[in-house]
């Protein structure tokens, strides 16, 4: 039998093994940190406290600004200096609480429900998770109470555990699988009964057979199922993940729910254990800092707020030879300008790409090659698809799928005349929601 | 005899059968319509907001648009598309483009290469593509593009500029800039504040050397100037003259005036902007004299 | 561009490239197709050198020319329109005039292809309009074919001469070159039917490529690698060459079954005339077939089953180009048809089960 | 002659529109999208169906008889003109997008050479009731997979970046010239009589 996957895909350069040897080691704090009060998606949480507040490590600085939305909190003890707009992951300002460091560590109380979770009821696990503020921690920080609370008539029968990690370079999850799997294992456990779901999956890319094997070892005594699976981008996207473990393909325009599941990545299970056991809220979190221009290439434990300098700078991160600096995976991060910006809940990695290694071609004309629907995950048509961006009406645009688009990157890497696909697609997006909203 | 009788009485069938047909197949269309239709410039420039000149006729027939809605066609289309449609029309103040944005790439040095799709639009979602300001034009000219009348041009340093005299109103250009930076202001209009950022005076400054810092100069040399936050424009609905005064006033140089200046040369041409250095100094030096001796006569 | 250094880039995701260029896949393509024109220089001398290198030299200064005059930067480096010249070439008969290959150039280039926007926007395959029209226009030349002489005899020791139809060298020249022509292949085939190239049949000749023909239309073997070449390196996708190809034999086959007298057998049509170079070369260019893998295979057949009708009772005893031309004309429409199924759809009623 | 011959030689060897180069104006004007090349070719197909049968009774029962063969031309005309006119009433009422669609090129069948040089070589050609049927049949069907195919690109040209100076007409003839050229490979297929 061969190993379960997907159809379409592509075969990126991996380069995980500069730093996948690299044990997680915690970043010391830095003097101040600035915390985005929106590192999820959904609406942007309000900020509790104001200039001057002396904060606890773990205090709520930011209450949710609706159901899909998160608290936040503070990863120093200290001092408020301001709450102001500060420059985001995403590049535009975005509303954030600066504080500085006292380092004194004086942590907020906290309450977990200790070893009783077993006898908790669902509603307390979910209000534990809530309260911590736990979001997707792959990348895509969707507040994960909402994904843990799925209308009645949508049963989960399968939750999946995401370890995949098909984002070329990171290998933050990879670690963590083999440092901390108890601890992952324990937040399934969690969630699945949180719920009601009898079937367990770890889904694991076969390139990390160690991480297979420890997943193994710590599931043991459990009913899940580790699944390896096949190394091929985006292994890891959710519905290519599903559509791989279970021969279920969420509908279009769906959600995962849809077909009777939940993902939930290997680092937000560790949070939920945390979150449930201790009532810890995500402090901290695994980045990987990597890339050619970073001499040592590492897997940092980096306290939420830290800039992305710092972290820089540990490894050893060289800015004069980096062309493009990215927060997350070369695949589907942001590239930065400055390193200001702040590591956040989602925050996987922070990757330094030499100028050598980017692409200043100008675009070729489209050839029609079709490499590109070839490796589209969703099985679109990359190129209709921005050619109606560009020049076609939203209703064309939409006639081509366009929301269907996940934005994987697969055809832009294919693309031998390196045209900005996704960023023709997203252009397209933004024209179809602009005139949805217009229609009202 | 024989060949006119096969042709009238084949002639006769046909009618016959046409007319029959008619009667089946009748369909009403508002004669209007084809009459404008035919008056219509037929640039099918969507200023109007309709699927082309066609489609605005329809628009016009079913009472959807106003007359004066097509700009090409200007004011004497208007009457002429009224008298038909059996309406009074109000002319209205013809208009003209304006790139309100001063922020050439020397004002306004971007922070980081950009790498990708080279229009307005694509470039504005990417975060640190374009200037250092992020209000400001992008000079990658989508407006360019949705101009059909080629009144809008790109300079060498990363702006773009329309053309007053060859612009004819139509505002297709005003919706493809993804900025907003484009205002429709009165052609007769001479003075305009060239920022469109609302933000705090001091990222204004820090991001550019021509932005508007909501300093109030320039409101205090004529009332027909208005702060909107910390951002200076001109309303348009007054009547009288500003003075040169106003634009000298501005310590940032973010006032243009029309009267000495052509918006290209303000844009692209440095002795226009030394011309303005030089007339500034002198206008301030002269304002603190008069300031001066105002003070002498006061005590 | 020394500001390039110590500059952070931005642009949306994403960041990684796999590395393949057009320009790469152009060159590839044209590399691949060396061989074949080498052997037909082999074959046909210098005549046959004369047409290649003219043709290609034509398409290149064509391409710049069109790109100079649209104002675009000149991109004869990206291979295609060497590659389109190449392709034309192959397609021409050996001590073609050179310049009938610039008014071949001269239509598969600016015609065909600048006209339409330049690379990427054609319609039709620039090299088989090019090709098309030149034996249309110039009926003549066009079927004017040397003998060839084995042994590359003719290359190295008298590069203007070839072999007649009696096996004797003579020089090439105006006065003498029906002389040392005769009819292809195919040729006899539509004039004599399937007896008078019994002795082909399965002969090494046809396979090898000892035959009179265009320049490669002669070496089936060749061409055969080649493409096999491109198919292993993932260029190519194998749906059009197989489907072309096996729809070739397949016509052949019924119809030698029903006629043995009257048609010829399928190895026969499998390497003659333009098949084998038509199927992995002319009809898998990309711009000009369709993109989905279904719309490959109906494309395919449409090449194969046009090129026999056209062979077999159309008054060209060649096909293949006139077929690749007018499936090119199809393709819009089977590209609307063919498209498969997006993500969500195939397995739904699966995940709808699943999902109780 | 067997009229699966006469099908497929209206339909290939002899295509009106690109081999008799007949019927050019609809070609070009009615091409720019599939769903009208598609009504065109049905309200042809109509036309030139009813125009050829009742074309070829008056030519037999009225002209001939009457050894007024020399009205052929106009009788043609009147009888085209009229169906086209039927036609086009019958477009406008049942389908008014279509109508709209196919615009002035609708009425312009009437003088569409197409339909008349089919009538007048139905009667050059000596054809039996049977045949004018489906030789009618025939030159439609060639007229819609012309029509077709070449919607089909200039559908796809519209996303091309054809030069300015190509724009429109000058890149559809071209077009038009290159797919005449490939039916050309058609020629001797079922040799006319």
């Amino acid at each position: 039998m061969s190993t379960a996957t997907f159809d379409g895909g592509i075969h990126p350069r991996y380069n995980k093994d500069r730093s996948s040897a690299e044990k997680i080691r915690p970043l010391p704090a830095p003097a101040q940190v600035v915390i985005p009060l929106s590192q999820h998606i959904g609406a942007p949480a309000k900020a509790c406290v104001k200039k001057g507040d002396d904060v606890l490590m773990g205090q709520t600085i930011g209450e949710p600004g609706g159901f899909v939305s998160c608290p936040v909190h503070s990863s120093v003890s200290g001092t408020v200096l301001s709450v102001e707009p500060r420059p985001g992951a995403m590049g535009s300002p975005v509303e954030s609480v600066v504080i500085e460091n006292d380092y004194a560590e004086r942590l907020a109380p906290m309450e977990g429900l200790g070893e009783d979770w077993k006898s908790a009821t669902v509603d307390q696990i979910k209000a534990a998770i809530s309260s911590a503020g736990i979001v997707g921690m792959g990348g895509a920080t969707f507040p994960t109470h909402v994904k843990l609370s799925p209308p009645s008539d949508k049963p989960i029968d399968t939750l999946i555990l995401n370890g995949a990690e098909c984002e070329p370079y990171l290998t933050a999850d990879h670690r963590l699988m083999l440092e901390h799997s108890d601890r992952i294992v324990t937040g399934m456990k969690i969630a699945a009964m949180a719920l009601g779901a009898s079937r367990l999956i770890v889904a694991v890319e076969e390139n990390k057979p160690d991480a297979v094997e420890a997943m193994r070892k710590a599931t043991v005594s459990e009913s899940a199922d580790v699944v390896p699976l096949a190394v091929k981008y985006p292994q890891g996207a959710e519905k290519q993940t599903i559509d791989a473990c279970l021969r279920r393909q969420v509908p279009s325009g769906g959600l995962p729910m849809d077909v009777g599941v939940v993902v939930l990545n290997v680092g937000t299970a560790a949070a939920i254990a945390a979150a449930v056991i201790e009532g810890r809220p995500p402090l901290e979190r695994v980045v990987t800092v990597t890339g050619a221009a970073v001499s040592k290439p590492s897997n940092l434990l980096v306290r939420v707020g830290t800039p992305i300098g710092a972290a820089i700078e540990e490894c050893e991160g060289d800015l004069a030879r980096t062309g493009k600096l990215i927060m997350g995976g070369p695949m589907m991060g942001f590239s930065q300008f400055s390193v200001e910006p702040p590591v956040t809940k989602g925050t996987s990695g922070i990757l330094l790409l030499e100028h050598k290694e980017i692409n200043l071609r100008e675009p070729d004309p489209c050839i029609r090659c079709g490499r590109c629907l070839r490796a589209c995950p969703m099985k679109l048509v990359p190129t209709e698809i921005a050619a109606a961006a560009l020049k076609g009406t939203p209703d064309q645009i939409s006639a081509a799928d366009v929301m269907d688009c996940v934005e994987c990157g697969s055809c832009a890497h294919e693309c031998p005349s390196r045209i900005p696909l996704v960023q023709q697609i997203r252009l397209g997006k933004a024209a179809v929601n602009a005139a949805r909203q217009g229609k009202g | 005899m024989i060949p006119m009788i096969v042709l009238c009485g084949i002639g006769l069938v046909m009618a016959s059968l046409l007319a029959v047909g008619r009667k089946a197949f009748a369909v009403e269309v508002d004669p209007r319509q084809e009459r404008i239709d035919e008056i219509l410039p037929g640039v099918n420039c969507g200023g109007c907001g309709f699927p082309g000149c066609s489609g605005f006729a329809a628009a016009l027939v079913d009472g959807k648009a106003s007359p004066t809605d097509c700009a090409p066609g200007g004011a004497d289309l208007a009457t002429e598309l009224g008298k038909i449609l059996g309406v009074e029309v109000e002319i209205t103040e013809p208009m003209v483009a304006l790139i309100a944005c001063a922020g050439t790439d020397k004002a306004s040095p971007p922070l980081a290469g950009y790498i990708g799709q080279m229009t307005c639009a694509a470039a504005h979602a990417v975060p640190g593509a374009g200037k250092a300001c992020t209000r400001g034009c992008l000079g990658l000219g989508s407006c360019i593009e949705a101009c059909k009348f080629d009144a809008i041009v790109t300079t060498s340093n990363g702006l773009v500029v329309v053309i007053p005299e060859a612009c004819i109103g139509c505002g297709a250009c005003v919706d493809a800039c993804p900025r907003g930076v484009i205002k429709m202001v009165p052609k007769k209009e001479t003075v305009h504040v060239l920022c469109v950022n609302p933000d705090k005076p001091k990222l204004v400054k820090a991001v550019c050397t021509v932005g508007c810092t909501g300093c109030k100069l320039c409101v205090k040399q004529s009332k027909r100037f208005e702060l909107d936050g910390t951002l200076a424009h001109v309303n348009h609905t007054g009547d009288e003259e500003i003075p040169e005064s106003a634009a000298l006033a501005c310590p940032q140089g973010t006032i243009l005036d029309s009267r000495k200046y052509t918006v290209a040369a303000w844009i692209a041409d440095p002795s226009a902007r030394e011309d303005y250095d030089k007339r500034s100094v002198v206008w301030k030096d002269e304002e603190k004299k008069r300031k001066a001796e105002l003070k002498k006569a006061k005590a | 561009m020394g500001q390039t250094e110590n500059k952070l880039y931005v642009s949306s995701s994403p960041h990684a490239h796999g590395g393949i260029s057009s320009s790469r896949i152009m060159w590839t393509v044209s590399a691949v197709l060396l061989p074949a024109a080498g052997w037909s220089v082999y074959l046909f001398g210098l005549s046959a050198l004369m047409v290649i290198l003219s043709t290609v030299a034509f398409c290149a200064v064509f391409e710049a020319i069109s790109q100079l005059m649209a104002k675009k930067p000149v991109s004869i480096r990206d291979g295609s329109a060497v590659l389109t010249g190449l392709i034309l070439a192959l397609t021409l008969p050996p001590g073609l005039p050179i310049w009938i290959c610039g008014v071949g150039a001269f239509v598969a280039i600016i015609v065909a292809k600048a006209v339409f926007g330049g690379l990427g926007q054609n319609p039709f395959n620039p090299a088989m309009t090019g090709r098309v029209f030149l034996l249309i226009a110039f009926p003549g030349p066009l079927t004017r074919w040397l003998v060839p002489s084995g042994t590359g005899e003719t290359l190295f020791n008298h590069p203007v001469t070839a072999y007649d139809a009696s096996g004797s060298l003579v020089e090439l020249g105006a006065n003498n070159i029906d002389a040392v022509t005769a009819a292809t292949p195919l040729g006899l085939l539509a004039e004599n039917g399937a007896h008078a190239v019994a002795a082909l049949e399965n002969s090494t000749e046809i396979f090898i490529g000892q035959i009179n023909g265009s320049l490669g239309e002669t070496s089936g073997l060749l061409i055969l690698l080649g493409g096999v070449f491109l198919l292993a390196r993932r260029i190519i996708s194998w749906h059009i060459p197989i489907s072309f190809l096996g729809s070739v034999a397949l016509f052949a086959a019924i119809t030698n079954m029903i006629d043995p007298d009257h048609f010829a057998g399928i190895t026969f049509h499998l390497f003659t005339g333009g098949v084998m170079i038509g199927a992995w070369f002319m009809a898998t260019d990309y711009v000009t077939s369709p993109m989905f893998p279904g719309g490959k295979i109906a494309f395919g057949i449409g090449c194969g089953v046009l090129t026999m009708v056209i062979r077999l009772w159309a008054g060209y005893p060649e096909g293949v180009s006139f077929a690749v031309l007018l499936m090119n004309a199809t393709v819009p429409i089977i590209d609307r048809y063919t498209r498969p199924k997006k993500f969500g759809w195939k397995r739904m009623a699966a995940a709808a089960k699943g999902g109780e | 002659m067997s009229v699966v011959i006469i099908v497929i030689m209206a339909m290939l060897t002899e295509n009106f529109v690109l081999s008799k180069f007949l019927g050019i104006c609809p070609f070009l004007g009615v091409s720019k999208r599939i769903s009208t090349a598609v009504g065109m070719s049905m309200a042809v197909l109509f036309v030139m169906l009813v125009a050829s049968v009742i074309t070829y009774t008056l030519q037999r029962f009225v002209l001939v008889p009457l050894e007024v063969t020399y009205l052929q031309t106009i009788v043609f005309i009147l009888v085209i003109a009229s169906t086209v006119q039927l036609t086009e009433m019958a477009v406008q009422k049942l389908s008014p997008t279509l109508y709209q669609a196919l615009g002035i090129f609708l009425p312009l069948i009437t003088t569409n050479c197409a339909v008349l040089g089919l009538a007048v070589l139905n009667i050059q050609r000596n054809y039996s009731l049977l045949e004018v049927i489906f030789h009618s049949i025939g030159a439609a069907g060639g007229f819609a997979i012309a029509l077709l195919l070449f919607a089909g690109i200039r559908e796809k040209l519209d996303w091309a970046e054809v030069p300015d100076v190509f724009k429109g007409a000058a890149v559809a003839l071209i077009t038009a010239g290159i797919l005449s050229l490939a039916f050309m490979g058609f020629s001797g297929l079922a040799p006319s009589n």
